[in-house]
């Protein structure tokens, strides 16, 4: 407790260090990042003792806000969100260290008090135990997130999107609010241990999936994630996607502990809830152009993925069925866990990609590879851990989420088999279409030729931004060969998170680990026997002609780069079958004669759920408020008008 | 020392209007209000006590508007200096229409300011609810010159109508009164005085329609000064155009006596046992500010106007609170400070933005931050404050707001409360983000020739507002809790 | 785990090519044409092991890794698949959700060494590719699911071996649809006709093919070879639920399965003559056909 | 006694005419004439309504406000008309007919009212809240319904010798309350000259309050 107190003590100086040293260029860097990277690693050793269940602290001072206290507490599920808090703002502090020497030329000390503030904020919302303890933080986590996003506010679109993040946060905080209001009716205290649920626990339940939701990225919720992510300097971005929305989701499991026993049509709604998540979060990252913007958007995949967890471990703890919730909780948990690596790796290399060649549109990229090959390599790997392929951490979390479909399949009744079938099928789909979608961003982004001579030359980063992209990929190969540990190591918080004995935890997360095991080991073995592969075929072409030629060209004899298959071409197939969905939007130019001139054909997909149900809402609410505004149309007659007739209907109301 | 607090600033008032040098008279604004100050701070240590029948008393509803009012005068006069000495002798273009117009008199405003304060003085102070009428009344006569400053005719119009709209609602608080005297007179003969003591002591035999119709009356008479919906309709020309020093106090100090004049009203018919009545009333007028003010928020042109408007919203918040009672009631006097401190800052930003960018149009402002940085950062903070939310003041009392309607049980209040602060939210984000982010739209010479006093003072109220989010002095807590009691049914 | 359970990726690693020369000769046939010899695809394998190669200068590592990656994802996903009734390599919970990500990683390092050629025809054969095998997943992973609720354990082995004559006497309907599915998917997964046409002549029309276009020499032959794999591998699923029969003698499972995997071949020869290939438009409506016949199935076994 | 009730009564009821005659009237003199009388009218309510006892104050007081209300004021308003030299009301907002229906309405409404509301006092005419509130409304209505500036004082005149008139009717009890009617006077002198001032003081060259709508919202 004591060094969590001095972890957070570290990242109030820095955050003020920051903005006391705002007039030497240089300074806020250096004292941001010292104090940032200082208070992780203070931080993450009592967390990761809370996670694995060696201890649980408490500590709770009066506070004279009505109904407020100061009280905190370090308890498994607490200790297992924050660690990677603690690690990825580490990280992303040295990242961005390197990353905002780009904005040469203005004071940096904003970014630095906002970046610590906001890694002191989610330290706080995760550890909070009072609800007004709790919204300050939570709210200081979406402002100073906010501050990060239009940290850029020259460019218009970054203060858009800080407008709907603002708007939606809000929005979602006022669900909060009803939600602890609701919790705390009946103790009288707005402290977590005082709260009960015993009247209404469904509607409390349905507040949080929204007021959490909102700040998870759950559709239809999601639409300030993909404008927000993007507009934030990349390590924001990472901390924002790999961690912040993560305290939704930490929400959420938090209010599940404290209502009790759920319902199963709890786990029908979050399953059902994930499920769209996921399948419109990679339908809309396959269709973007924007390299960070579709990085968003597989960040609303993930939290659905989660979610599908989650909902999975309510079904299997509603119906009794003790395999299923354990590895649906485990999954999800363990998603978490894995999503917060891979994403910041994905987000610190895209990240250095837009450094490097001034541009997000994967469709004038190509051929980085070869300029930035440990970039590549990088984001590679953070590739196929997210599309979950074996060894990678992903298909680790993935692959228990997958367990406790079929152990809904195979071992339950009525409609949750049906939700069960359902959530394995989709997300097969998912991770087909999470395939093709990462598959799209590498190939068109890195391989093949440079699209755009225009662009800069681009170059490997500086080493502090290569560094922690390098950690994290490590970490991503290390969960995925040790799930099985990891997973066994996770007992304290699942049983936290799904409320059961830890007599029945302990003996299914070790009939996960076993399965696990194997999955892992093939995943490995498969690596091997592809080195063997290629030994052989060195072997085979050791002392054979092996020579260079252009890439085989059809017999057209003038190939140019612009020739290459665009991003836009490559996902055309799946646009068009999930047209109806996504309506993408289509630039044809047809080629027409016989010599036809130019034609092209380009598209891009904004957020349907934006366009088609969001703005057209505000459109119409907003006119139907100016059609309030002759009320005020400035003759004094009138107005004393209102009076008169106010005071009369009032007198015959009350007399009559 | 209760009448000390009126005659000071009446009588420097009274002078303000012979001394000639205009830095003499200055110096004396100021020194007025601090000495008001402390008189007002020192009744904290030593509460003078309320004499039943005294026209003159303090409860800890009084108190609190008290201190409030006079701190805030303190503020306002150490702005206002500086902003006479900015504006002295100039003559002026106007910026929307061009024409050139000069200022009233300073010894006017000076005098006028002064004026106000011993009227709000009396307001807060008076025991007697024909006084408070009368002081209501004073606080009208007195403010409209402050509005009519500037000597062009978009104030001359804003201050006409303030002065009929605000005489008519008066007139009729005024029958108001005469009915609550008449609900006082005992059939047999003989009457009760209109000492809120003595009428509290009385109140479960006065006849009953006519306290209806006298709560109705002053409801309606005392809300258009407060700018309750639908009797607001003078608040938004007459912060828009008034200078904003003069905004802040109308905002932040004279609304709250407006506020004070309807509780003493809802006081007596608490006492009465017509809780249920009155505060339904409230409760009513309260949300249906809250609705018109979202309404005319959302899409706003004109900043300043958008603030009043707030103002008119934030009226409304607290007629809901107290119409909610119990925990509402505390909730409402704990938003009076936190509004009036978040709403005086604001406007004094306002001014500011004002001074530099010369345009009222949200907007063509832009890079606030940029060109007037600590201005900027304030308009951004207090404008989240304003909205609501943590870690600023307003939050606290809004969500305790909420807390009382949900406690109570009225869940369609909560429900239309939460929504109507949601849609505020969505048309107060854009501005306070568009007006102090991106390239700075100002020239950059009127910006560096601000003086710092202009920013410094606004500065200080940002600390108290952040202040009362995070940390509320036991000793405010306590006399909020007394001040609920009066009219907090339980 | 005895040495037995090696035998079904031992046959598979050897007898594979066999089986697409079984489909090239009965379409020969079919065709009134005498046709290739049998062994046909392994002396193409030995031809184009002997060759040197050829790689773009446009290409970076990632084109080698392609064919590596994917032959070595289909041969560890081959040692999980069971050949009829003979058990798997390895067989563990959720082994089939392996197989499936298994083959999934194999195609993504073939996309990306499509996509590195920088060439439009490798990058319109990736895309296809791509969204088409993303189409299938659904409805293997249904079917999968159908065939593990009918023996209550997700792994493929038991639940391949739960499916007896008496499960069919029970079940046949929902057996039916379920192989329906599985075969749309197999023949999708191997991009034989109706989806894809592996001996057509224009790149434009081509998925797998003009993928590998730029491929030549060893890689060539490892592509060649994890396809032949990867059909065996698939087909042997398919099988093991169509041929219920175990008898506990090795030698005859081995013979009833090999006998199923090639009259598979010969039903796929027969397909490819007999039908044209889809537009491709029409592709995706196909693979959604195929989802609703696992659904189905799902609603059979139910109950 | 009776005498004296019947003298209320007969105040009371021209009062109430008084009204419909500022209604009904176009020239702006014909208007400040009635609101002058009604001031005389109060000061004799004043004096008529506490019966008997004649108090000097009480006495005092009336003849003060009669002064104010009948004289003083009346002169400050045709000053400030001739100065913007407006001799009738041109097309107000709503016709005179229209007005004076609606005057008969409320009176209508005001005839209620006092049915509700029943002055507990002892001896009083149950004419005095009927008229007051008429009195209050014809102002009310004046007010609204036009144009002048200077229209609108008169009528604002009116809406406070309604509440005069209500507070003779309980002055009885508590003469406090007639120190505020005086006060309110004194408050509407200040409120007149100010307008005075202000259109002296140009700007406008009309004193149409309708015109003065420069700031709305719309």
């Amino acid at each position: 407790m004591t060094l969590l107190l001095l972890s957070l003590a570290l990242f109030g100086a820095g955050a003020i260090g920051a903005l006391l040293s705002a007039g030497r260029t240089g300074w806020p860097d250096r004292v941001g990042v010292a104090a940032a990277v200082a208070a992780g690693v203070v931080g993450i050793w009592p967390a990761v003792r809370a996670a694995t269940g060696a201890s649980t602290e408490s500590l709770r001072l009066a506070w004279s806000i009505p109904f407020g206290s100061f009280f905190i507490e370090l308890d498994p599920l607490s200790g297992f969100f924050l660690v990677p808090v603690f690690g990825v703002c580490a990280l992303a502090a040295i990242y961005g260290f390197g990353y905002l020497r780009a904005y040469r030329g203005r004071s940096t000390a904003a970014a630095w008090f906002f970046f610590n503030l906001l890694a002191a904020s989610m330290v706080v919302v995760i550890v909070a135990r009072n609800a007004i303890l709790f919204l300050m933080a939570w709210e200081t986590m979406a402002l100073s997130s906010l501050f990060l996003v239009t940290f850029d506010d020259e460019n218009d679109e970054a203060r858009a999107a800080g407008w709907t993040y603002l708007v939606a946060s809000h929005i979602g905080t006022a669900f909060l609010i009803v939600l602890f209001i609701l919790l705390g009716r009946g103790g009288g205290s707005l402290d977590f241990d005082r709260f009960d649920a015993s009247s209404g626990a469904g509607l409390i339940f349905v507040m949080a999936l929204v007021g959490f939701g909102t700040k998870a990225g759950f559709f239809p919720m999601h639409v300030w994630l993909p404008e927000a992510h993007p507009a934030a300097p990349s390590h924001a971005s990472a901390v924002m996607s790999a961690v912040m929305i993560k305290t939704g989701i930490y929400g959420l499991l938090r209010v599940l502990t404290i209502v009790g026993a759920p319902e199963a049509w709890w786990g029908w709604v979050l399953c059902a809830v994930g499920l769209v998540s996921a399948l419109a979060g990679v339908l809309l990252a396959l269709a973007q152009r924007d390299l960070k913007r579709l990085l968003a958007y597989s960040s609303v995949e993930n939290s659905g993925i989660i979610a599908i967890g989650l909902g999975l471990g309510l079904v299997g703890t509603a119906s009794g069925n003790i395999a299923m919730a354990v590895a649906g909780f485990a999954g999800a948990l363990l998603h978490v866990l894995n999503h917060s690596f891979f994403k910041s790796l994905l987000f610190f290399t895209a990240g250095s990609v837009a450094h490097a060649a001034h541009t997000r549109d994967i469709e004038r990229l190509g051929g980085l590879i070869k300029r930035m090959p440990l970039t590549g390599g990088l984001f590679l790997a953070g590739s196929a851990a997210i599309c979950a392929l074996p060894p990678l951490n992903g298909f680790a979390s993935e692959f228990l989420i997958y367990m406790a479909g079929f152990d809904g399949v195979t071992a339950t009744a009525g409609g949750n088999v049906a939700i069960a079938f359902a959530a394995v099928a989709l997300l097969a789909l998912v991770g087909g279409l999470a395939v093709a979608c990462f598959a799209r961003a590498f190939g068109i982004a890195f391989l093949g030729h440079p699209r755009d001579s225009s662009l800069p030359a681009p170059h490997e980063p500086a080493p502090s931004m290569l560094v922690p992209a390098i950690v994290q990929a490590s970490g991503c190969v290390l969960i995925g060969c040790l799930a099985w540990r990891v997973v066994e190591a996770l007992g304290p918080v699942v049983r936290i998170a799904s409320g059961l004995p830890a007599a029945s935890v302990a003996p299914a997360l070790a009939s996960i680990s076993g399965p696990l095991a194997f999955a892992g080991a093939a995943g490995m073995a498969a690596i091997v026997v592809a080195i063997v592969l290629a030994l052989i075929r060195r072997w085979m072409l050791s002392g054979r002609r092996v020579r260079n030629a252009v890439t085989w060209d059809c017999g057209y004899a003038y190939p140019t780069a612009r020739m290459q298959y665009t991003g836009s071409s490559f996902v055309q197939p799946l646009t068009t079958v999930f047209a109806s969905l996504l309506r993408p939007r289509r630039e044809l130019v047809e080629p027409e004669g016989f010599f036809p001139q130019r034609a092209s054909f380009e598209s891009d997909t904004p957020d349907p759920c934006r366009e088609y149900v969001f703005e057209p809402v505000f459109r119409r609410a907003g006119r139907g408020l100016a059609a309030l505004r002759p009320l005020q149309q400035g003759q004094v007659q009138l107005y004393v008008l209102y009076i008169a007739i106010t005071l009369v209907l009032l007198l015959l109301w009350q007399l009559a | 020392m209760i009448a000390s607090m009126i005659l000071v600033p009446a009588l420097a008032g009274l002078a303000a209007f012979l001394i000639r040098s205009d830095r003499l008279r200055r110096v004396m604004l100021v020194a007025a209000a601090a000495i008001h100050a402390a008189l007002s701070l020192a009744t904290w240590y030593r509460a003078p006590a309320v004499v039943r029948g005294a026209w003159l008393g303090e409860d800890a509803a009084g108190r609190l508007i008290l201190t409030l009012t006079s701190l805030l005068f303190l503020a306002c006069a150490v702005y206002a200096v500086a902003y006479l000495r900015d504006e002295r002798g100039k003559r002026h273009s106007d910026f929307e229409e061009g024409f050139i117009f000069s200022n009233a008199r300073e010894a006017v405003f000076t005098g006028c300011l002064l004026l106000f304060l011993a009227a709000m003085t009396l307001v807060a102070l008076s025991r007697h609810l024909a006084l408070v009428w009368v002081a209501i009344e004073a606080t009208t006569l007195a403010s409209a010159p402050l509005i009519y400053f500037h000597r062009h005719h978009r104030s001359l119009e804003a201050t006409w109508k303030y002065l009929l709209i605000c005489s008519v609602g008066i007139a009729l608080a005024l029958l108001g009164v005469l009915f609550l005297a008449v609900s006082a007179i005992r059939p047999g003969g003989g009457a009760v005085s209109l000492d809120i003591g003595d009428l509290l002591a009385a109140a479960p035999n006065l006849s009953v329609p006519w306290l209806k119709a006298a709560f109705v009356l002053l409801m309606v008479g005392y809300g258009a000064k407060m700018g309750l919906a639908p009797f607001h309709t003078w608040l938004p020309d007459a912060h828009s155009e008034a200078p904003s020093v003069a905004s802040a106090l109308l905002s932040g100090a004279l609304l709250n006596c407006a506020f004070l004049g309807i509780l003493r009203a809802h006081q007596v018919c608490v006492a009465a046992g017509l809780a249920h009545f009155s505060e339904r009333l409230l409760l009513g007028f309260g949300l249906l500010s809250m609705a018109v003010a979202a309404a005319f928020i959302v899409g706003q042109s004109d900043y300043k106007r958008m603030l009043a408007y707030s103002s008119v919203e934030h009226m409304g918040i607290l007629a809901v609170g107290v119409g909610l009672g119990g925990l509402g009631a505390f909730a409402a006097m704990l938003h009076v400070i936190n509004h009036s401190l978040t709403k005086a800052m604001l406007f004094m930003v306002a001014g500011n933005l004002l001074a530099v960018y010369r345009t009222k149009a949200t907007r063509e402002v832009s890079g606030a931050v940029r060109a007037l940085p600590l201005s900027g950062v304030l308009w951004i903070l207090g404008l989240l404050a304003i909205v609501g939310s943590p870690p600023f003041g307003p939050f606290v009392s809004e969500f305790l707001i909420a807390k009382a309607a949900l406690d109570s049980g009225r869940a369609a209040v909560a429900i239309v409360y939460l929504l109507l602060l949601a849609i505020v939210v969505t048309g107060i984000a854009g501005p306070a983000l568009a007006m102090a982010q991106g390239r700075s739209t100002a020239s950059p010479d009127a910006a560096s020739r601000q003086s710092p006093i202009f920013s410094a003072v606004p500065a200080i109220f940002a600390a108290a507002i952040l202040m009362m989010g995070i940390y509320l002095p036991p000793v405010i807590g306590r006399s909020l809790h007394e001040a609920a009691r009066l009219f907090g049914r339980g | 785990m005895n040495s037995l359970n090696a035998l079904p990726l031992l046959i598979a690693a050897v007898l594979a090519p066999l089986a697409q020369g079984v489909i090239n000769r009965t379409k020969a046939i079919v065709a009134g044409r005498v046709g290739q010899p049998l062994i046909q695809p392994y002396r193409d394998m030995l031809k184009l092991i002997r060759k040197g190669a050829v790689y773009s200068e446009t290409t970076s590592w990632i084109f080698q890794a392609g064919p590596v990656a994917g032959l070595a994802a289909v041969l560890c996903a081959g040692a999980l698949v069971p050949l009829a009734a003979l058990p798997a390599l390895a067989e563990f919970r959720g082994d089939i959700v392996v197989i499936a990500y298994l083959l999934a990683a194999g195609r993504l390092f073939t996309i990306l060494a499509a996509l590195d050629t920088g060439s439009s025809f490798e990058g319109m054969g990736a895309s296809r590719e791509a969204a088409f095998s993303a189409l299938a997943e659904p409805s293997l992973f249904l079917a999968l699911a159908a065939l593990a609720r009918r023996a209550g354990t997700a792994s493929l082995t038991p639940a391949i071996a739960a499916v007896s004559a008496r499960t069919w006497t029970q079940a046949a309907p929902a057996l039916c649809l379920v192989l329906g599915a599985l075969l749309i998917v197999f023949l999708c997964e191997n991009s034989r006709i109706p989806i894809d046409d592996p001996t057509t002549h224009l790149e434009l029309t081509m998925i797998h093919e003009v993928m590998v276009l730029d491929h030549g020499g060893p890689d060539l032959a490892m592509i060649e070879y994890a396809g032949a794999l990867k059909m065996w591998v698939l087909g042997a699923i398919l099988v093991g639920v169509a041929l219920p029969f175990h008898s506990g003698a090795v030698w005859i499972d081995t013979a009833i399965a090999l006998a199923g995997i090639f009259a598979l071949a010969i039903v796929v020869g027969l397909i490819e003559s007999l039908m044209a290939r889809l537009r491709l438009l029409r592709v995706p409506e196909l693979l959604i056909a195929a989802t609703i016949l696992a659904a189905l199935a799902l609603v059979l076994v139910r109950r | 006694m009776n005498a004296m009730n019947q003298a209320v009564d007969a105040i009371l009821v021209m009062l109430a005419l008084t009204g419909f005659m500022l209604l009904g009237s176009s020239r702006l003199t014909a208007c400040i004439r009635a609101v002058g009388a009604q001031g005389i009218l109060l000061g004799l309510l004043a004096i008529a309504a506490q019966d008997g006892e004649l108090s000097a104050t009480g006495i005092a007081m009336a003849i003060t406000s009669a002064a104010v209300k009948g004289v003083v004021l009346p002169a400050l308003l045709l000053r400030a008309m001739r100065q913007a030299n407006t001799i009738r009301e041109i097309e107000p907002l709503i016709s005179y007919n229209l007005s004076i229906l609606l005057g008969g309405l409320g009176l209508a409404l005001s005839l209620w009212l006092g049915g509700q509301l029943q002055l507990p006092t002892q001896p009083a005419s149950s004419l005095f809240v009927p008229a007051a509130c008429f009195t209050i409304f014809v102002g009310l209505l004046i007010i609204v319904s036009r144009r002048k500036a200077i229209t609108q004082v008169i009528g604002y005149l009116a809406l406070e010798n309604g509440v005069y008139a209500f507070a003779t009717a309980v002055a009885v009890q508590m003469p406090a309350l007639v120190e505020l009617g005086i006060l309110l006077d004194v408050f509407v002198g200040v409120f007149v000259m100010g307008i005075a001032i202000f259109h002296i003081g140009r700007e406008f060259n009309h004193i149409d309050a309708d015109r003065l709508a420069s700031l709305t919202d719309q």
